[in-house]
């Protein structure tokens, strides 16, 4: 089938030039200023509601994201429980919905903390919080052409992670595991997110280092440990033993990894991204070559401090530069040598951070291809 | 033993039952007849536990008793023989006839299909029925279903020690004219164990059937007649409330028809192995009967003609023009207007009210660009309903809450209203009360006189004979042999009969 | 939703001769013979379809394949990963094939699935964490709240009489958010080797959880052929005001349905956390439109009264072999689900005898 | 006044207790600026239940609508700079071929269109990642303001989206009313074989409400696309479900042939008034599911005129 693939793919290539042409091509870089820098000051809110908005509870990395928003809510003297959370189920229609229902509740004194669930969404967003007055920091998912400094003070900042790069690093360790030589196959997240993309491009960046392995296959496992794992299952049909190693997307796509192997009594390197506890613990045990720490505690909390502390005018944000408003989270290899040290100073003992030190961790300016 | 003292019905609006006596006695064919709306079903619902009474009491044995729910009931020895087809298709025979008491045969959660397989044999050659109980239910004939669930009702039998009742709700209604008997035959067989309750609007047959019969009008008995004094005429009067017109089927308003032209033309047609070789030819003012036995293939013809089956060989003309592609659309676009026998599922549209279903058909004629003119439809409908008597409070009424007679004068007044000068009949009176019965056949006559040619499969024989100016007799999806049915000079039963079996 | 009417009340007849037996069908290939074994068919057709590839592949790149000997998909090995991935879903589909069968349906699975999940494994790791201690006990007290969960579901759906599709839709809603709340969206983990030898240790090359599932479907057919109960399921599908007109107590049948469908749905849920050693809310995610359009693939017609477990378990190896069959084959992911979707069509396209049935909604 | 009187108003009975239930533990939700946004957010997520009340209204279900409008997101914003306000045509065509389609398989081929329009489902999703490039793709601002720009303007403050909504509404309900078409399917749905019987083409009648449904779907995508100026293959998921309950809180049963389109209007604003209720009574994030089913249930239970629901309740 695969000339049938090769057909398929080709064509898409061909397309997606046209994409960028049409989509890109007119006036990418001349941005909309909807809302311009509005000539008079913001106004901010003694003591505005704090609310995270994100996808569900049932992946660990989010309950990480939203442990950070909690300690910092906590770091206020105030309980968690003023921390308002809306879950969106993985619906872009229920995330903006209930922003706008947030808003119209507050009355626009609000300070949100959102991934938007899917790249297109942040606009409309961005768009009702400056509308209403509230001020909201994004995380991960944004167009490129929607940018904090053109809404004034409200929208306030956006942290992402280059995942390119640690992909590509993590990609390098498996890629030396397996002696430079074999097939590697790569398991992704749901295709259109930004995240799957970019680690996907990782390895196929390593991997030009490498001209004797081979990428064998990549399908999207949808951030889900059971789809992960039967298309593992159907990968070791087709490849069978010319899989020398296994790539995934993250650490829950990594666990249905294993267990597919562990049905066949395998066992083939493999490398996640994440660092989830559980992630970290089979890192320990080698059962996981390596994976990459996004610090999602910090960024759960740092995103919400900085819609915080520009609502009560802390801090102004449209005097800040650029790179405080667009900013790289940071990101910390974890191997099996740094594993345990690294599990008892981030994971079994949360660090106490400092929430107004907003941009010391960060990793550089965002920028865009 | 069985008996009704003074019992009440009421439902919101109706006085559905009116203090009714009734009594039956051991070894006892009690006929009971009355129009619809007379209170036959609610009666029968009382009996079999479906309905509680509001005001009298049921007794057995002098004993009052109380039904909370058929099943009840049915541990009393009162059993019902449904008229509809009751039994669950999907199901085996033997699963159907122990319904709801399989657990005679449950050994430690296991059901011993054996040992049902035997006791069902037992059942069956009650009802002198030979077949293999594990035959699935949808593979028998409506007579040997019929005849089934007369032997699930007869298990009540082995399970209750005192007296059997058992119902029978127009069982006869679905078999041809040997069926009927050997039912009988049976019934009259096994008076030996049970008691009877027959229901039928077919008179003759109460009349043959019952020892005594009950007479209902209005929710109330109007009259109890022994068998030996019975008289179809008076009972029909004491139903009726008035004089039944002597010329029952209108013979005097039959005209002779235009023979010169032809609406309809069968050539040599045939349908697959629903009938074979079919010729005739139907005219304008025409009652054509089509007779034979069930499945003989006179339903499969009226559907050739109405598009709803495609005809594998021969010719179709309607009008003249050949006919190539059988739609129902194209049927009624030549004027071809169809009564289903399954009144309440192909005639009306339960859910609708009574103008949405007389425009159904030609919603062309009350619209403009797919806008529908309402108004006009109302207007449309209100000249029907007083055309034809419809009792319906107004054009709003949902169809599915009128009588069945007001229910098929509907469907009538939906293809005459627009403009069907061929009429295909399918039991157009079957389930109606006499008054009803009669509306109908003065219908006929009107459309015969007003040149729509119409094709009838009749109820009865009777009927077909009395209506028709020409009836083919089919059997086996074969021609017969066709007679004329010119008033004086009408075939008798015999002749019919004689050809169709 | 879906609603057809058996013509059968309008077919003719033939009758001849009254108490005469009824004529067995004269020829061995008859069609309803075909429709009833077509998605059997249908199963060998794909099992021998995706080799065929595989051999088109390596025939145009000129290398030695002998059809089938080959094949990789057509392997003991690939038989026992299709086994592993299609035995959750094939627990789930049993359990909904009762409910289909009386004509109803049950969107509650994955709720149930999540519920069941999470509950045994905090149960199992409260216990003990290991089979071999009072753990154990985490496995019935699972069935018994799926038991639980499914008699809910009936209650409503008999009790408020609401249509089982909204009252099961919105169990499910209400099963899922309770998992979430018990687990405040942690994942639990479940490492006891004993347990996990359900996937880890193997008996002629499949693993144990697939004899299971095994011991399951024919426990799943016994209730279906030999008990009153499963009898009864057909007999409300077939028509249920008869069925109540007879005496049957229809109400306590769907009960009983939605309860026993529960169990499956639990049994589900032990066997996919078996599968991979996690239990959290989202285990139940994905069940319900894989599990319906298998069961339906298999042949059991959504109206009710017609099919069962073995065409439950034919319809799951068809989608389960079609999933697996395509990434073998190297279909490119995007793709896969359209495949898959004209496959499904074709499927119940060919299982559907379109003489029985006048319309279908 | 009996009940059975009361009956047919259930549904908004019912929504009008929850916005007073609502109302009076929160007074912030009175706000009419508030509620006029909030129902504005509702729009694409009614537009497509609009549709799928046709198909349910002939007692069949649509479950390709979600997919649907993934797909028309994608088109929207790839052929924006091609066609402008062309990608609407194409939009809707796409819409209603592919709906054509599912209704082509469920009577014909006699599929129950549960399992069909899952499969078409499957199929539009394929179509949306394969043109999307299996990336998340965002409309240029400039083009889509002079495109779509004025589906998001506000006249007299009433948001055009409400418009839009309104006046497909009375659209609907006009088709459903007021037309030859409307009134075959609610024959079709009552009782189909009467309505073959009376020489209705059924067949074409049915395949058309899928089809209707499709193109409703699409303008859901279209409009949502625009909203949130992009387009992926999973932007539109989670609308499904709510979709159905939409249609089936507002009194429309899967039996067919009863409620309509009206109905559905309700019942998305009952949808939208329990979910941001969440939002506004401060529920527990963990606890918003549970909520959300149980309320649901206790809704459906209101709402449902058990007495339409001919014979029995499956």
């Amino acid at each position: 089938m695969s000339f049938i693939k090769k057909f398929i793919e080709q064509e898409t290539v061909s397309r997606r030039n046209f994409l960028l042409a049409s989509a890109y091509g007119v006036s990418g870089a001349a941005a909309l200023r909807m809302f311009g820098p509005s000539p008079v000051q913001a106004m901010t809110f003694a003591d505005p509601t704090i609310a995270w908005s994100y996808r569900n509870r049932t992946n660990p990395y989010w309950n990480e994201i939203v442990s950070g928003g909690e300690a910092f809510v906590e770091s206020l003297g105030k309980s968690k429980e003023a921390l308002t959370h809306l879950i969106n189920e993985g619906s872009s229609e229920k995330s903006l919905a209930d922003v706008k229902a947030l808003l119209a509740k507050t009355n626009g004194e609000l300070a949100l903390a959102i991934d938007t669930n899917d790249a297109p969404n942040a606009r409309p967003v961005v768009e009702a919080c400056a509308e209403a007055g509230a001020f909201v920091s994004t995380l991960w998912n944004k167009t490129d052409d929607l940018h904090p400094w053109d809404f004034g003070d409200n929208y306030v900042s956006h942290m992402s992670w280059s995942d390119e790069k640690p992909a590509e690093q993590t990609a390098r360790i498996l890629l030396e595991a397996i002696g430079g030589k074999g097939g590697v196959v790569h398991l992704g997240g749901i295709a259109s997110n930004n995240p799957a993309i970019e680690r996907l491009q990782g390895l196929k960046n390593a991997l030009a280092d490498y001209p004797d392995v081979e990428l064998l296959d990549a399908q999207p496992a949808d951030w889900d440990t059971q789809k992960a794992n039967q298309i593992m299952s159907s990968f070791l049909t087709r490849y069978g033993d010319e899989i020398t190693g296994v790539h995934c997307a993250n650490d829950t796509i990594g666990y249905g990894v294993l267990e597919a192997l562990r049905a066949e009594g395998m066992s083939v390197p493999i490398v996640t991204y994440d660092g989830n506890p559980q992630a970290v613990e089979l890192v320990a045990k080698g059962e996981i070559l390596a994976t990459v720490f996004t610090n999602p505690h910090w960024g759960g909390g740092i995103t919400a401090s900085l819609a915080y502390h520009a609502a009560t005018g802390a801090f102004k944000p449209s005097e800040e530069p650029n790179e405080h408003r667009e900013f790289y989270g940071p990101t910390i290899m974890v191997t099996p040598e740094d594993a345990l040290e690294f599990k008892a100073n981030y994971l079994d003992n949360v660090p106490t951070y400092d929430w107004k030190d907003y941009w010391g961790p960060s990793n550089g300016p965002i920028t865009y291809k | 033993m069985y008996e009704l003292r003074q019992v009440d019905k009421h439902f919101p609006g109706v006085h559905a039952l009116k203090a009714v006596d009734f009594k039956v006695n051991r070894h006892e064919i009690v006929g009971l007849v009355g129009e619809n709306g007379a209170g036959k079903s609610t009666l029968m619902k009382v009996i079999y536990g479906a309905y509680q009474p509001d005001g009298g009491d049921v007794t057995i044995d002098g004993t009052v008793v109380r039904f909370q729910n058929p099943r009840q009931a049915m541990n009393h020895g009162i059993g019902m023989v449904f008229q509809e087809q009751s039994l669950i298709l999907n199901l085996t025979v033997m699963e159907n006839i122990f319904l709801g008491y399989e657990q005679q045969f449950v050994k430690f959660g296991i059901i011993d299909w054996k040992a049902m397989a035997q006791a069902a044999k037992a059942q069956l050659a009650k009802v002198k029925l030979d077949i293999d109980p594990a035959t699935t239910t949808s593979d028998l004939s409506f007579a040997q279903r019929q005849l089934v669930e007369l032997a699930k009702v007869l298990t009540l039998e082995e399970r209750i020690d005192g007296d059997l009742v058992i119902l029978l709700d127009e069982p006869t209604s679905v078999l041809a004219k040997e069926e009927v008997e050997l039912l009988f035959g049976l019934v009259r067989d096994l008076t030996k164990r049970a008691s009877f309750i027959f229901v039928s609007h077919r008179m003759d047959e109460v009349l043959e059937l019952s020892d005594r019969i009950y007479v209902m009008k209005d929710g109330a008995v109007v009259d109890v007649v022994a068998h030996d004094a019975a008289d179809i005429d008076a009972i029909q009067h004491k139903m009726v409330g008035r004089e039944v017109d002597k010329e029952y089927y209108r013979e005097q308003k039959q005209k002779p028809y235009d023979a010169a032209q032809a609406l309809v033309s069968f050539d040599q047609v045939s349908c697959g192995r629903r009938y074979n070789d079919i010729s005739f030819d139907l005219h304008p003012g025409e009652v054509l009967c089509l007779v034979g036995t069930e499945g003989s293939g006179r339903e499969a013809i009226l559907r050739t003609i109405f598009g709803l089956e495609t005809p594998t060989a021969g010719t179709v003309k309607i009008k003249g023009e050949q006919v190539t592609s059988f739609a129902a659309q194209s049927g009624v676009a030549r004027g071809v207007g169809y009564i289903p026998r399954e009144r309440k599922i192909e005639g009306i549209v339960a859910g609708m009210n009574v103008y949405e279903n007389m425009t159904l058909s030609q919603m062309p004629n009350y619209s403009s660009g797919g806008v529908l003119k309402v108004g006009e439809e109302k207007a449309m409908a209100r000249t029907w309903i007083e055309r034809l008597g419809i009792k319906t409070p107004d054009v709003y009424k949902d169809c599915g809450g009128l009588s069945g007679g007001n229910q098929q004068k509907v469907v009538l007044a939906k293809w005459r209203s627009g403009g069907a000068d061929i009429m295909l009949l399918d039991h157009p009176t079957r389930g109606l009360d006499i008054g009803a019965k009669e509306d109908v056949y003065e219908m006929i006559r009107e459309m015969s006189a007003a040149g729509v040619g119409i094709i009838l499969v009749a109820d009865t024989l009777e009927e077909a004979i009395g209506l028709s100016h020409t009836i083919l007799v089919i059997k086996d999806g074969a021609f017969q042999k066709r007679f004329d049915g010119t008033p004086g000079a009408k075939p008798t039963l015999y002749d019919l009969v004689h050809h169709m079996i | 939703m879906a609603e057809a009417l058996l013509v059968e009340g309008m077919e003719t007849r033939i009758m001849s001769d009254i108490t005469a037996q009824t004529a067995p069908p004269a020829r061995w290939l008859t069609r309803e013979r075909v429709i009833k074994w077509a998605p059997l068919l249908v199963l060998l057709f794909l099992v021998l379809l995706f080799p065929f590839f595989e051999w088109l592949e390596d025939f145009r790149e000129a290398k030695d394949h002998i059809y089938l000997a080959d094949s990789r998909f057509f392997s003991i090995r690939n038989a026992a990963r299709i086994a592993i991935a299609a035995t959750p879903a094939l627990m789930v589909a049993i359990g909904v094939t009762f409910i289909i069968i009386m004509g109803s349906i049950d969107l509650s699975m994955e709720g149930t699935v999540s519920v069941c999940a999470v509950i045994f494994a905090f149960a199992f790791l409260g216990w003990g964490g290991t089979l071999a201690s009072w753990a154990w006990l985490a496995i019935p007290l699972a069935l018994l709240v799926g038991a639980v969960v499914g008699c809910i579901n009936g209650l409503v759906h008999v009790r408020l009489k609401i249509p089982s599709f909204m009252a099961s839709l919105a169990m499910g809603f209400v099963g899922t958010g309770f998992a979430l709340l018990l687990t405040g969206g942690d994942r639990i983990r479940v490492e006891d080797e004993l347990f996990r030898s359900l996937l880890t240790v193997r008996w002629f090359n499949f693993p144990i959880m697939c004899y299971v599932a095994l011991a399951m479907l024919l426990i799943a057919w016994f209730i279906q052929s030999r008990t009153t109960l499963g009898r009864n399921f057909y007999a409300v599908g077939g028509g249920e005001e008869l069925a109540h007109a007879s005496g049957l107590n229809v109400s306590r049948v769907r009960i009983m349905g939605f309860t026993l469908a529960g169990v499956f749905f639990a049994m589900g849920a032990l066997l996919a956390v078996g599968r991979i050693g996690i239990a959290e809310t989202a285990t139940g995610n994905n069940f319900m439109f894989i599990s319906i359009t298998a069961v339906v693939v298999g042949g059991t017609a959504l109206w009710g009264g017609i099919g069962g477990v073995w065409n439950t378990l034919v319809g799951v190896l068809i989608v389960n072999v079609i999933n697996n069959g395509m990434v073998v084959i190297g279909l490119p992911n995007y793709v896969q689900d359209g495949v898959l979707g004209l496959l499904v069509i074709a499927a119940v396209v060919l299982s559907t005898d379109r003489k029985t049935v006048s319309f279908v909604k | 006044m009996s009940f059975e009187r009361i009956k047919p108003h259930l549904p908004w009975i019912t929504l009008l207790v929850l916005v007073l239930l609502v109302g009076i533990a929160n007074p912030s939700f009175f706000d009419p600026a508030g509620l006029l946004s909030l129902v504005s957010d509702v729009v694409p997520l009614f537009i497509m239940a609009l549709g799928m009340t046709f198909a349910i209204y002939i007692g069949g279900i649509d479950l390709s609508v979600q997919q649907m409008a993934n797909l028309v997101t994608v088109i929207a914003t790839v052929y924006l700079a091609n066609f402008g306000i062309g990608v609407a045509v194409i939009a809707i065509a796409a819409g209603f071929i592919i709906g054509a389609f599912s209704g082509f398989v469920t009577t014909r081929l006699f599929v129950p269109s549960f399992v069909s329009t899952l499969a078409m489902g499957f199929v539009a999703l394929s179509a949306a990642k394969y043109l999307s490039g299996q990336r998340a793709l965002y409309m240029d601002a400039e083009l889509r303001d002079a495109s779509f720009g004025w589906m998001f303007g506000r006249t007299a403050g009433v948001p055009h989206e409400l418009a839009i909504a309104v006046v497909l509404l009375a659209i609907a309900w006009f088709l459903q009313t007021r037309t030859t078409f409307g009134r075959a399917l609610k024959a079709v749905g009552s009782g189909e074989l009467a309505a073959v019987a009376s020489g209705l083409n059924v067949d074409r009648v049915k395949i058309l409400a899928f089809a209707i449904s499709g193109v409703f779907a699409a303008i859901a995508g279209l409009i949502f696309s625009v909203k949130l100026s992009g387009g992926d293959a999973n932007l539109a998921n989670g609308f499904l479900l709510l979709a159905i309950v939409a249609v089936l809180v507002g009194g429309t049963p899967l039996t067919g042939g009863v409620g309509g389109v009206i109905n559905t209007a309700i019942g998305t604003l009952i949808v939208m008034v329990i979910r941001s209720a969440m939002v506004y009574l401060e529920i527990d994030a963990t606890q918003q599911q549970m909520v959300f089913g149980i309320v649901l249930i206790a809704a459906i239970a209101l709402t449902i005129d058990r007495s339409k629901l001919r014979g029995v309740v499956k």
